[in-house]
């Protein structure tokens, strides 16, 4: 039998993977408004990082955030609604792909701005810690977040007060369409190590390496240690984002894309399970999206009526504009 | 008449300008390839060194280009979201826009900031929404929002020219108009005039941006109950009062529609720029974003946070009932 | 009775919600040894775990208190220099106030952002001078900005308080005033509440933050000639319409005087939000810094920038004249 | 006799440190409204990055920012004036201690934002050389400046595109009141480094020293090198803030302020001249000081009905407020 490990990390792979695919048909279909940033071909890096956390542990995403939000935990379905715009979306439809949020099982949210959750993730875990316990945080970002300098400072907050995040880079290789190496001088790795915090490299499209490392990882912060940097490598299989599709810009070559699209993290996970039990995951998955589909297009839209609603946790009511 | 669409005026007065002035060169995310499609074509006529690609490093890009006006050249630099424009507000109005007083008239900061799809693009939910325009006016940096081809072209030429930091707000719900235009006819449009787009006698309407479109709607809509003027100030900061006191002194009645934020916005402005002065015979009404307006996902409340047609009707119907 | 200071009043504030609430906790830069002289004492009392020294690292800290805020905690932040709410314009603006609409109501962000010496400390120049607070209430992030030190302590234990980000602007104006306060007597301040200082019948005066002082000079200096009503929002945002609509339903009159530039400021939307609703007697006025204000360095040009009590008579006694 | 070399580096480190004498002065009569950030004890810094730069170099200082004004080659009475906030000051007297510039020898400002010099500075370099020729440009910036994430961008941007600015970093221990190990996680150099960019420590104490050193990085920039950085040790001589004297805070231990001061760049360059031509030196700096004082107490104050002049280099004329 397959060990069950390898298994659950199968399963978050290729539920990531069937996600996205509806949610680019539901893109297509208008379902969906706005579009998305597919995470096709990074799954191996949400579902390795995210079976070594506990669930009292918190993560912070980004745009590119979905198998962030699904690989911690959250339903499926009520992610699906979200990206619909519907009321029984993990935000009630008010945050959409860019922003959805699952705080009951950790997930403190995508964001749409790259660069931004490291230092909120910083905080979050030191407030965690103040009340005891020994959380661990994630800080998932792409290569071209290394650039922004508000990261860089949270590296420096998260070294110097010894704050337990563990900050995973997802090099895709591209920020939307620039290089990495037309846009880091140095290395990734390196800029955290300036920072006095342990770096490696790992092979993002191995689900079982990056989860391995992770564990690692969490395992020196649990104990104490401080914040460490995870740079996984991996490649973007679909376009920086589903409006990519309607432009047509041009700067991967093919022969690169092809290169790219052979290691993929469902077919490596894929491989280390027996074909029955490979087979019996891909049927639960696809069970589980066709519900996660029927929920969210049942599900209602918001009353416009109630468009400002969670404006303030106050409660404070704002002037309308007409 | 050839049909230019708004975008592709952004892009002719980019080439035009980089043409005309060797001096003028672009820097942004993505701006190679053309992801925002209004570089398109630009690469290859001037060049990398011309158009440059940058890392998402946005606040020293920002404070590059305010180094490089300093010596002598004149940035305009492609952000991708408007919301950016708030990581950078440190580099436009503490450095680039103080630099002249502070050095004694030592120096100019001429560099343009542009924001092609400002505001609500539908599904990008509350981070990728914002229409900031109201921040700049208020500290005071030159701030345009073109509504149609035509002023796309002719203000964003006259930003470049500028010797002062301006920042030209592209709104998204502009980007898609197309107008017929005579392309020889295309020219620089000053900074601080407005328009009137439709003659009018009972009421002003000021409209910003894509709202222009909108309040033209309403009008002819509402034609037959009431004569609409409508006013677009096109450069918000520095205001063309002259042009609105004018306007508001034959019809006596103001409204204003903007998609800032309530409080503090360009609509307030408006009121209190006029009622300072001219003397209305009813109160004046704005339509515009709620106070602290985030724009939800959902499309629907995106729509419900906008200002919208529905609105403005009602406001023009109001102030002529009101006097 | 003792004498109250407003710098102490904050302090106390601080002290006192520290007190009562073990997840209040501050951080800044120099705040241990308490270099603006706000947290004297703090760190002797509640020790280092509350009271963080930072790196010169503003995004990162005011992020990191978004963060913390998030899971549970209730962070002040002291910022040395107003123009340092800039820097992090995005911190707030994208992130602390737009996190409970987007995540649905998933989360609250209750931080406290303090700013000790807002507005011109003489001699500090362009980019230490700033006196941004109508950016805030333009983008509808809680905003006061008290004038006494009673206030001052009220409004610094609301903010802490309150479940929403407050920006909490002590003017470097305000920061030396000093009054005879009865301690046991110090409570809470509403948020959104505004005070009448001084009640008079021909014209209402709205004065922000230090500038209530100079208001009240005034209207004593002319209480022979012009009765003046002397109105303090206290907090700009959420602003207390109901109490100004009651003040100017009576004087018929509004003057406001407000230290931040004058397009969109809180000037204009004091004046858009009253003739909205209230017919005025005579055309309203407001005293402000300029447009795209920039604060020289020379003493002298500084105060020219700055809105003075000349200015304000001036006004008060044409909007006398003029209705 | 003298090296001449030797009595220039004397001559701007006994300029600089007479002239902060006698603005400390000015501060206390009142003449100098809103007090001055000294450059005492640093002044080997500027003196000697300066000396190995040439006139048409350009270069970018900090609210500390006296001596890279005058060691530049700013006039002290002009930059006196300034100070004053006089009509003949460098600025006219719009600028004052943190603003003031000398576009003319290439001081492009002082500036009272920390770490916001380097990116401009990237930005003039690349538009100078953009025309021809090989200018060069210095950013200075305090040890605190390095923690601000916009510097950090700045280092990566001139390291990406190989702008030929040198990055000084005067470390003088502190920022205001935060010892340097409690805000830098890692080392200064090593986050320059992590960049791709040449990095050394240098005494900044010995004018001599750091001319030296930035001889060779100006060399090898010129000579097509991307940009470097020099870490200057240094002891801030007194407060962080003429301020300060005011309020009395207390976070340096007495005995390590004392062995700061023992190093004084004044004494080290000083040593290197014969008495004879020191106490020329010393005298030829007096009568240019006693002369900038005059020349500066006499300057027309500018009137207020200029207070908006030179706001919008386009012309434009600022609506008042009144
Ligand atoms: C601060 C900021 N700058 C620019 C953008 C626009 N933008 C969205 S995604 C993206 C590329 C991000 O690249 P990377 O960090 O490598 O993540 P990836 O998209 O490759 O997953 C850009 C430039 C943004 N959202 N936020
Ligand atoms: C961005 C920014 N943050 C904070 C301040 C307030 N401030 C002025 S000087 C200073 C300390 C700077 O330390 P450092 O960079 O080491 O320079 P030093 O004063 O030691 O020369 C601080 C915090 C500022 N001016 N700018
Ligand atoms: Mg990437
Ligand atoms: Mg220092």
């Amino acid at each position: 039998m397959t060990d069950p490990e390898e298994v659950r990390l199968y399963r978050t792979v290729r539920l990531i993977r069937r996600f996205e695919e509806r949610a680019i048909g539901l893109v297509r279909s208008g379902h969906i408004v706005g579009g998305i940033h597919p995470y096709l071909g990074q799954e191996g890096i949400a579902a390795g990082v995210c079976a070594a956390l506990r669930a009292d542990d918190v993560v912070a995403g980004t745009h590119r955030g979905h198998g962030h939000v699904l690989a911690k935990g959250a339903d499926p379905a009520r992610m699906l609604a979200e990206l619909c715009g519907r009321e029984n979306g993990l935000n009630r439809g008010r945050g959409g792909s860019m922003h959805a949020a699952d705080f009951g099982v950790g997930v403190l949210g995508a964001n749409a701005i790259v660069g931004a959750s490291g230092a909120i993730m910083t905080g979050a875990v030191w407030a965690a810690r103040r009340r005891g316990g020994d959380v661990v945080g994630v800080s998932f970002f792409g290569d071209g977040a290394v650039n922004e300098g508000m990261l860089l400072e949270a590296f420096n907050l998260a070294a110097l007060w010894r704050v337990p995040v563990l900050f995973v880079c997802e090099n895709n290789g591209y920020a939307t369409t620039m290089p990495v190496d037309g846009a880091v001088a140095g290395t990734i790795t390196g800029r955290a190590e300036a920072f006095g915090m342990p770096a490696s490299v790992v092979d993002g499209q191995d689900p079982e390496a990056v989860r391995a490392v992770t564990a690692a990882a969490v395992a020196r912060m649990r104990a104490g240690g401080g914040p460490e940097l995870i740079e996984a490598r991996t490649y973007r299989f679909d376009a920086h984002h589903t409006f990519e599709h309607a432009v047509r810009l041009d700067y991967r070559p093919p022969d690169e894309v092809a290169r790219g699209r052979s290691r993929d993290p469902v077919e490596i996970a894929g491989a280390r399970l027996s074909d029955a039990d490979r087979a019996a995951v891909d049927a639960e998955v696809e069970t589980t999206l066709d519900a996660a589909v029927e929920f969210a297009l049942a599900g209602p839209e918001p009353d416009p009526a109630d468009a400002l609603a969670y404006l303030y946790a106050s409660g404070l009511t704002a002037r309308g504009g007409g | 008449m050839p049909r230019l669409s708004y975008r592709r005026a952004l892009t002719r007065a980019l080439a035009d300008e980089m043409t005309r002035d060797p001096d003028v060169f672009l820097l942004g995310e993505d701006i190679r390839v053309a992801a925002s499609n209004v570089t398109a074509g630009l690469l290859k006529r001037f060049g990398p060194d011309r158009v440059l690609d940058t890392p998402l490093s946005e606040q020293a890009f920002t404070s590059f280009a305010t180094g490089a006006a300093l010596l002598g050249t004149r940035p305009v630099i492609e952000f991708q979201i408007p919301s950016l424009l708030f990581l950078v507000f440190e580099q436009i109005v503490n450095h680039a826009h103080k630099f002249p007083l502070m050095t004694g008239g030592q120096c100019a900061v001429p560099v343009t900031y542009l924001v092609p799809g400002s505001g609500s693009r539908t599904g990008w939910a509350g981070q990728h929404s914002d229409h900031p325009y109201s921040l700049f006016a208020h500290v005071g940096v030159t701030t345009v929002v073109p509504a149609t081809p035509a002023d796309a072209y002719g203000l964003l030429v006259s930003a470049v020219r500028c010797d002062d930091p301006v920042v030209v707000f592209a709104p998204a719900g502009a980007m898609e108009v197309r107008a017929d235009v005579d392309l020889a006819a295309l020219v620089p449009v000053p900074l601080g005039r407005g328009r009137v787009h439709r003659a009018g006698d009972d009421v002003t309407v000021v409209a910003v941006g894509h709202l222009v479109h909108d309040a033209l709607a309403v009008a002819e809509d509402i034609a037959d109950q009431v004569s609409v003027e409508v006013f677009d100030p096109r450069t918000l900061y520095p205001f063309d009062w002259d042009g609105l006191w004018e306007s508001v002194s034959r019809t006596g009645r103001l409204v204003v529609v903007d998609d800032s934020n309530r409080a503090c916005g360009i609509g307030a402005e408006v009121i209190a720029g006029v009622v300072e002065r001219v003397r209305l015979v009813a109160p004046p009404r704005r339509v515009t974003r709620p106070d602290g307006a985030v724009l939800p996902f959902a499309p629907a409340l995106d729509r419900a946070v906008q200002p919208g047609r529905e609105q403005l009707r009602a406001a023009i119907q109001n102030v002529m009932k009101d006097g």
